[in-house]
């Protein structure tokens, strides 16, 4: 069973040389870690940059340069700050080519909800509909059930939607999982998890062709 | 050279009213139009409607006004971190639109170039879209937006010239240019104010011709909401 | 009767203290020559530019540098440069004051025609369109007939049309015209044109109320 | 870093074809992507669809293409200036779609910018509007108008980074900025190139995201069309 930081490393294998790559909050914001440094990759924070680089050393911090989940940053050579509507012109006009991003729930026809338990709690969207309604190559970081135990991958969402029919891919503690017409197709086993565990948590159609590998981190 | 420079927040303030439908700049704490906020809550001014991406947080930015309970109606993307903002929406006494962040951007740039609508694919097939026009475009589907109508719009900014001429640092960008011309009167607030012909014209992030008025702010705080750092090996 | 620099110069009193102004090419241009030097202007030229100044001295010329019309200008303080999305955004968004353009042709309705002769000539509307649109305050500087000697005031425009019911005022080199519901009304005279003149050269509806000032310059 | 530096125009115009649709910034003769107009001639693609606010004058920009015959149909506001191009229009050689200047750069932008469609004033109750949706917002009338869709954008900037980032000067800046992303593949020449880091990233015009391909331009002639000067007094 993967940690966050697990998660996190697992998803890095995806992003490719080449990738312009918008890292949501939480769990998707750790992969930045974990990419090769190889390959050239460069991060779009949707508040207004392009090109950001670590977190900044204690005392070096800047108000005026932040992440979208607020955080302090730095940037790298080649990087450029802009506004708002060109960030979404970014994002729409699918200029970034890998969107990682968390959820509440995900549904095997890929609708994804992560904004809004009605009457409980509500976050708001931020950029996410945006992200979700125009990225072609959408990845999901989240646990696998919720903190009630119940899955997060589901028939049909419950919650209020984020989007529609757009996630392609899940990575969560327990396995990877392609969205595919018939339902989230069983990719890969985290380290030690059976596919029998995996099922069990799945209320989703759970499609399984074949030996399942473990993944490789 | 239009001159927009007047002489304090207070001034630029003029004409403000209970009930005015006002547009914020800034991203959470960040570039935010600390002066002007300031002076609302001063002036005591009720019932207004706030378009900004965020509302601040508890004790600081927007949640200054919404503490004290000046603000009827916040369109905003994101919530979270202000647990007051959050317990007055879920208890009704705060009306909230929340709108995606790429369209709450674009619906402050459309009022600012004259369009009056355009179609976004954010948000299809959500609540968001509920009540809206929607058109296939080549094979994908679209939500008709329309464009804001403000009479305020307070922005920040870094360096700015008596045209209002406006440079922008860093992420303290963000919604601030979309925000410019985009409301009957446009406010800018900045770090630093020079006279006209001191800033390169190539250089210039938004032509003072979206500016109506333009002080030189004081007292910046500039919060950072989420410090964050890594070690020195 | 006025020769082009009158118009000009008849036109640069409507220009008034604070005004953001788009001249279009021709006529319009030389209106900048005219502007009072106590108020405080500032002209737009849509290939982006805000804050023109005059034309160059030789030898200071820079390709970089021009009007809409392609001459070589100069920038005053508080300039500014910008792409040609946010030039029309000015324009659009009604952020430009006072637009002052040629016409081939008005109609007493307010309808202008000035980019197509069918067949014949076709110049294209450049910027035109747009700004007919959009501006509220829209004057139009031309001769008061075509070099046939035919009138370019009309009922209606018999060519392709630019906009609809925009045009507010018309200076000619006879006469000073508002577009009212009515028709043109008549509103000066210039120095030595009688009445009787403009009627005669004025095919459209000509509103005439009580005695008809010689204009001042 | 994402490196977008390649050697020389033969480089930067790797697959384009004859019919294909393309792009190219610049007004009249200010800030044309003159490397590339010489090597579409040289390479004598043909049937070509040129997305250009203008099609410079008989001997020069566009208007090369043009002599050659190898432009099918220009989509432009205006056609002054060159009476090749007004001859081959008449005569019916050249197919022309006249769009207002306004329209002609958000048409850009919106295909930057992931829109598909939006709604103008612009050409309301003209021949332009013909066909096409109207509709009234507020009281005034607006005409739809769709995102271009282009193969090639070739865009001509004063400096550029190894990243793909652009800086324009002047009014040379014009409508290059709107087409960057808003073709497929988007080529950059640049007066002086330099490595990643050189450029301050708050001064950038256009982010590297929204080119493909730059490369360091030779022998701009920047031509002017109409040099105008005052009398030293």
């Amino acid at each position: 069973m993967l940690d966050k930081n697990g998660i996190a490393k697992r998803i890095a294998k995806e992003v490719k040389d080449g990738y312009y790559v918008n890292l949501g909050i939480g769990i998707p914001t750790l992969v930045a870690n974990f990419v090769r440094d190889d390959i050239s990759v460069e991060f779009q924070s949707e508040n207004g940059v392009l090109g950001m680089g670590p977190f900044p050393f204690a005392g070096e911090e800047d108000a005026d340069i932040i992440n979208a989940g607020k955080q302090t940053i730095t940037t790298l050579p080649g990087a450029s700050f802009f506004d708002s509507a060109t960030s979404f012109g970014m994002i729409r006009g699918k200029h970034v080519d890998l969107t990682i991003l968390g959820a509440m729930e995900v549904a095997e026809n890929g609708d994804i909800a992560n904004w809004k338990i009605p009457g409980k709690m509500v976050k708001g969207m931020g950029g996410a509909m945006d992200l979700v309604a125009s990225a072609e190559n959408i990845i999901v970081a989240m646990m696998h059930t919720n903190r009630a135990g119940a899955s997060k991958l589901l028939k049909q969402c419950s919650l209020p939607l984020t989007g529609v029919g757009c996630v392609k891919k899940v990575v969560t503690n327990l396995a990877v999982l392609e969205v595919t017409g018939e339902g989230f197709e069983l990719v890969e086993r985290a380290p030690g998890v059976s596919v029998a565990q995996i099922e069990e948590v799945t209320e989703g159609t759970l499609v399984i062709n074949g030996e399942i590998p473990e993944m490789e981190l | 050279m239009i001159r927009k420079k007047v002489d304090n927040v207070q001034e630029a303030l003029e004409g403000i009213q209970s009930g005015m439908t006002l547009m914020l700049g800034g991203f959470g704490l960040c570039g935010i139009p600390e002066n002007a906020i300031s002076e609302l809550v001063r002036l005591g001014v009720e019932d207004l409607t706030c378009i900004s991406n965020n509302a601040g947080v508890d004790d600081f930015g927007l949640g200054l006004l919404l503490q004290k309970h000046q603000v009827k109606k916040m369109i905003s993307s994101y919530v979270g971190e202000n647990d007051e903002f959050e317990r007055q929406m879920l208890s009704g006494e705060l009306d909230v639109e929340l709108t995606p962040q790429g369209t709450l951007a674009e619906k402050c740039r459309a009022a600012q170039a004259g369009f009056p609508a355009f179609f976004t694919p954010a948000g299809y097939g959500t609540e968001v879209a509920e009540g809206k026009e929607i058109r296939e475009f080549n094979g994908k589907m679209y939500v008709l937006e329309e464009a804001f109508a403000a009479d305020f719009s307070f922005v920040k900014a870094w360096k700015g010239d008596e045209a209002g001429n406006l440079i922008f640092k860093g992420t303290a960008r963000n919604f601030n240019p979309c925000m410019c011309g985009a409301a009957k009167i446009t406010v800018a607030e900045v770090e630093e104010l020079v006279p006209a012909g001191q800033l390169d014209p190539n250089e210039i992030h938004i032509p003072g011709i979206f500016v109506q008025r333009i002080f030189q702010g004081t007292n910046y705080e500039k919060r950072i909401e989420q410090r964050t750092v890594r070690e020195r090996l």
